[in-house]
């Protein structure tokens, strides 16, 4: 046949709790009662995390910070699915998924403080320390695969990008390489519909973003973002394909940031209150916890006490935060190399010599009014 | 004359080189409807329209890129990178294809563009938000470079990038955006590019710098005025081409020489510089050219940065130590 | 449905002229014979030219120069679908394009040579000089074709690239410019099966490159690359696409490189002869020839006058090229900016005096052996 | 000993680096059956296997990213760019993340990779094929820089950069990869990072350079000498962290520096030798500095680029010039 079909494709849809909390249970997804406690939990404590933390950069406790609110579920469903030695690379929007891997919320505050200490991972876990310039942790977790591939013991790396990072070359590459050698990978897209002013629209021309997957020959599906049984049934299967030695996938997590890009940033510049309030309606949360009492595994007591206890632990780790002592400026030349050259040595003597000659001035830094200042 | 503060300036020349030029356009990241994450592109979008102000996809070798495609067919691109640390995603068409056009093709295919990049520190800005990378592009052959330090020097100077021939990279020190404040001529008008400015007559060190360092260089210049040192302070606003007269005319006055930046010293621009004196002036010369940079470490988070970029006391330091010499 | 399909796609691949000189009819091509019949030519004599091209390297009379053997059609037809004020972007692998479009092959010679001069295009055309860092002309081409979309009058541009390419990041941000932005743009993938040394399959785990295209909302298509009928198809078809406000394709060649990478290269390393053989029964332009035969349009005679003209005519272009005057270095000095600044007024009276103390040892540069020097 | 060129070297490195050490990985763009374009790689594949020795997509970012993240995880990945020109296109990877890494975890991550790249021109090649591109690499902090210039060099640095705990970029001199042979020792060794090499002792001038000049300095040496001039020439070998004392301890003894290179010279690691020269040893200066590098335009195609680079009579008439001060 002169005209034939060199290839197919279709991007499937997975949705499987409304956002009226009505679950579809003609689709199976394993997902124990503990475990979806679990999660629920830690996207409520996590969602009070980041109220909490606007208000403390409100009160220049803080810098800026990056909202996560509504993202919650494509926050701590994804990095759930995997196993503390598997890689975990999340983006600057990533409390939620360091959370997910259990870090302690004071270095996700010292982080955002401007504190270097900030930088504080479980040991035990394989996480790896976002990068603002976006898209360039993508090749990064492409090699953080190919390892666990040469390893050879099933291990995964898994990489979170959102809507505007699909538009780098980063992610090109990164898919190229991870599908053209098989690797086992697992990229998350969360789609959350904006890149700070920027709409989903205007980043690409595909109806979805999952689509892309295809060009490189990797597996790509989108789902309900604000779903956590969608979320984690293709997610869970696409870590699954990966130890499994099937190569590469692309989920994307369709959700929005009800939120501004950060507390820099003021989205009523470029956006109407319609939308966000249509989206406030398919809150990953509140449709978790109507399926969740539902069910009879969440009633009332269970969510007082759950707020009660998160509002007190969140502010064990704020005042631990706060507790740290000033970090030390001659700290800043340590690990550059294993070991120093001699004109690291030597700078870092005239800071010392400068630093003799100032008096302690080393609290918590005045931060300045975040108005336009940075995004 | 109305007082702006510099993102203002930068707004106004935007404005007004769009208005006295259809081939002016404006694109990259948020410079539409949200003017730009610093407002420097604020109103530029309702004013003249989303075929001249455009929201690009998130993808820095295509803004670049393709402006220079715009500024080969015939445009008079201005894309914004929307921070210094994501010039690296970029640098590409930077090194090998922005200033190269015009002598590849033996002057058929120019590139009239200017590339607009917030630059420097200390407004507690998260990682990568805060860096120097002037001394990457300064290398580069065939690209302007240019960095003010006020108001009026930035709109001048932008307007002028913007009628260049060839491609400018316009550093904007964003420290300066709302902390420079100043007196700006209402019409438009060109600051030239390639001479600096001298920012305060001295006799006895010259201190050379550009952006926000200038103003650091002005307060280490009172300073020393207290401990009865007449200092010079020359603000370059041009990194390339350099003007190597008025840098030289100044250390032949005054026998000794400070160059103060916000980059890691070694390799910096500071270092073409400070070599470039030595190698030129050495008679002249009471004492050696002292560079004052940042560390030669990755910045630390912001809790720190103010160790890590000289402040005035650094430049005060190094500046006594010259003089003693 | 709680598993829906956000998109689906399919990726065509037109074949109408098949390696034995079969034309299937079932498919219109609007190409009539005196258009055939000349890119017909074009492509007897850009061989013509590819051959005397190693032949003059060997002799070291030409420096590296990067052969097309085999790849005449997708270099000579999506050229010849456009218009001079329409803009093209070749890459190295380009003297077919360039010569589609009318370049004088002196100046192909003179730019392999390493003479900077050799970059001279027919004024009334819009063509850009390649650029060698694979995939660095593809968002320079978006930039092109956006100022032609808001010129406004038709303009469409046309940027070559190979398999190889396809895999960088330039590749995605170029497409996800155009297709966002709706630009007139046709790619054309010449996918010759090979990137020096790395077979086409280590470049993608994707069954087609065309169909990248998808994951941007780009048109897609794979055509037989040695066959000129498919080729002017899509092609024209994609060109009629961008002028009419339609937007990008990606059309994907499928062809071969018959012949080493470049004169530098030895493909013995790297690939059997079993492939190479397969694929010269192939043929572009011998499966043409035997249709233009079969159709009466072609014969001996008209044959052997073609080689001997075109024979003749190179001869004069080599000529002409090696009677170019030296070079003077300090041209390099001038088109650097519209002034020269201090400093290469400086430079470049440097290089005035150093001259002066040479004396003329500039004729045609002695060139070094190839082998394995550089691709 | 048995006597090798730099490429045959550098393969001999590669070989026993592997040998060594299972972690080393060797990947890139041809480097598996083809063995690299100019033959670095040669036998690796054959010998270790394709899942050790791999031809990747084309595609830099890739090529660096994925070996920062395999470096990480691990591995001893040494990643080759095809050709100086191409670095850019994976600058982001370099400038924003091998060196940091290791600072921005506290020590968690560390990056022990090698990033080889062929270096300058000279060898008539295509556009984009004969750049310097150091001066960039250089400028960046947490990275260290190695050009050699002899066989041996490159072989003992080579496996001292593979053994680095940190990010090494090596840059391979393109011209000498079969123009420099000489006696290479059969067994792995090292050659430590950040020590120069003194190429020729002399006492009149100092003339400092890396990779390829190393040798048009040793020529223009001998054409000093017959003119009864005697110049000390150092060999550089590791541009980062920079043999400062070497450099210090000849120019006292002979109070005239030269320093020449292939990169266009403003902002070229020249400035940065030339300038630490003058800043620390003014008082030893006979004369100025002098640095001798290509124009600061790029460079042209190859036929001209015997006059684009420099050679030793120009090293010689600059030389002329600081004895003649
Ligand atoms: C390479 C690069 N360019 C620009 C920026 C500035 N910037 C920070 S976040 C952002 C938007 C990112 O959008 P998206 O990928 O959708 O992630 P989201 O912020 O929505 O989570 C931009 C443009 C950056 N950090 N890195
Ligand atoms: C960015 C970049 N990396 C590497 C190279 C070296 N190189 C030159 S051609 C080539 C292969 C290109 O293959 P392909 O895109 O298929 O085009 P083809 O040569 O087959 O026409 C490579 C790797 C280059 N020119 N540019
Ligand atoms: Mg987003
Ligand atoms: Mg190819």
């Amino acid at each position: 046949m002169p005209i034939t079909s060199a290839d197919r494709s279709r991007t499937e849809r997975i949705e499987i709790l409304s956002p009226e909390g009505v679950r579809d249970f003609s689709i199976p997804v394993d997902l124990p009662a503990d475990q979806l406690l679990s999660l629920y939990r830690k996207m409520v404590e996590i969602r009070l995390f980041d109220e909490r933390s606007v208000k403390l950069q409100r009160q220049g406790r803080l810098g800026t910070y990056p909202m996560i609110l509504g993202q919650e579920a494509s926050q701590i469903v994804p990095a759930s699915c995997l196993k503390p030695k598997d890689w975990l690379v999340p983006t600057y929007r990533g409390q939620g998924a360091y959370y997910a891997r259990g870090m302690r919320l004071r270095y996700s505050l010292l982080y955002w403080a401007g504190d270097d200490r900030g930088v504080k991972f479980p040991d035990e876990n394989n996480d790896l320390i976002f990068a603002i310039p976006v898209g360039s942790h993508l090749t990064q977790a492409a090699g953080l695969a190919w390892g666990e591939k040469l390893k050879g013991q099933g291990g995964v790396a898994m990489a979170y990008l959102g809507d505007g990072t699909s538009s780098k070359g980063d992610f090109h590459e990164a898919l190229t390489f991870c599908a053209a050698m098989k690797l086992p990978a697992v990229y998350i897209v969360e789609n959350n519909h904006w890149a700070i002013s920027v709409p989903r629209e205007k980043q690409s021309a595909g109806k979805t973003l999952a689509q892309k997957a295809w060009g490189y020959g990797a597996f790509g599906v989108q789902v309900d973002g604000n779903d956590v049984f969608a979320i984690y049934k293709a997610v869970s299967e696409a870590v699954t394909r990966a130890r499994e030695g099937h190569g590469p996938s692309v989920v994307e997590c369709e959700t929005y940031r009800l939120s501004h890009h950060t507390t820099a940033d003021d989205a009523g510049r470029y956006r109407g209150s319609a939308e966000v309030e249509a989206w406030r309606g398919k809150d990953p949360i509140a449709r978790l916890k109507i399926y969740l009492e539902r069910e009879n595994l969440w009633d009332a007591d269970k969510e007082a006490r759950l707020q009660k206890d998160a509002a007190a632990a969140l502010e064990m780790e704020i005042q631990a935060y706060e507790a740290f002592p000033p970090p030390n400026p001659l700290d800043m030349f340590s690990e550059n190399y294993a070991a120093a050259p001699w004109h690291l040595i030597e700078e870092r003597a005239e800071l010392q010599k400068i630093l003799e000659t100032k008096t302690g001035e080393e609290n918590l830094p005045v931060l300045p009014p975040a108005e336009g200042r940075f995004p | 004359m109305p007082e702006l503060n510099l993102v203002q300036a930068v707004n106004q020349a935007l404005h007004q080189a769009m208005e006295e030029d259809r081939r002016v356009l404006v694109l990259g990241e948020d410079v539409g409807l949200n003017g730009g994450v610093f407002r420097a592109t604020e109103g530029l979008q309702q004013k003249f329209g989303a075929e001249r102000v455009v929201d690009t996809p998130l993808a820095e070798i295509g803004i670049i890129g393709s402006s220079i495609g715009l500024a080969i067919n015939g445009f008079r691109p201005v894309c914004e990178i929307q921070f210094d640390g994501f010039l690296p995603s970029g640098m590409d068409q930077i090194l090998c294809h922005m200033g190269r056009m015009r002598n590849r093709t033996r002057g058929r295919h120019t590139v009239p563009m200017v590339l607009r990049c917030p630059h420097g520190g200390l407004i507690h800005a998260p990682e990568h938000h805060s860096e120097s990378p002037e001394a990457y592009v300064c290398h580069t052959p065939g690209i302007k470079v240019v960095c003010p330090s006020t108001p009026a020097d930035a709109k001048g100077l932008l307007i002028a990038a913007v009628r260049d021939p060839d491609p400018v990279v316009f550093f904007e020190p964003k420290l300066l955006y709302r902390a420079a404040k100043g007196e700006v001529p209402q019409e438009p008008y060109e600051t030239p590019i390639g001479k600096a400015r001298q920012a305060r007559v001295g006799s006895d060190v010259t201190l050379i710098s550009w952006g926000a360092m200038a103003h650091t260089c002005l307060k280490a210049a009172d300073m020393l005025d207290k401990e009865g040192v007449s200092a010079e302070v020359l603000d370059l606003r041009t990194l390339t081409p350099l003007d190597l007269d008025a840098i030289l005319a100044s250390v032949q006055k005054t026998g000794r020489a400070l160059i103060a930046h916000e980059a890691p010293n070694m390799g910096s621009w500071a270092a073409e510089v400070s070599a470039l004196i030595s190698e030129r002036a050495l008679l002249s010369l009471k004492a050696p050219v002292r560079r004052v940079g940042s560390w030669d470490i990755r910045m630390p988070l912001f809790r720190l940065e103010k160790h890590y970029i000289p402040d005035a006391e650094r430049v005060l330091r190094a500046a006594r130590e010259i003089l003693a010499f």
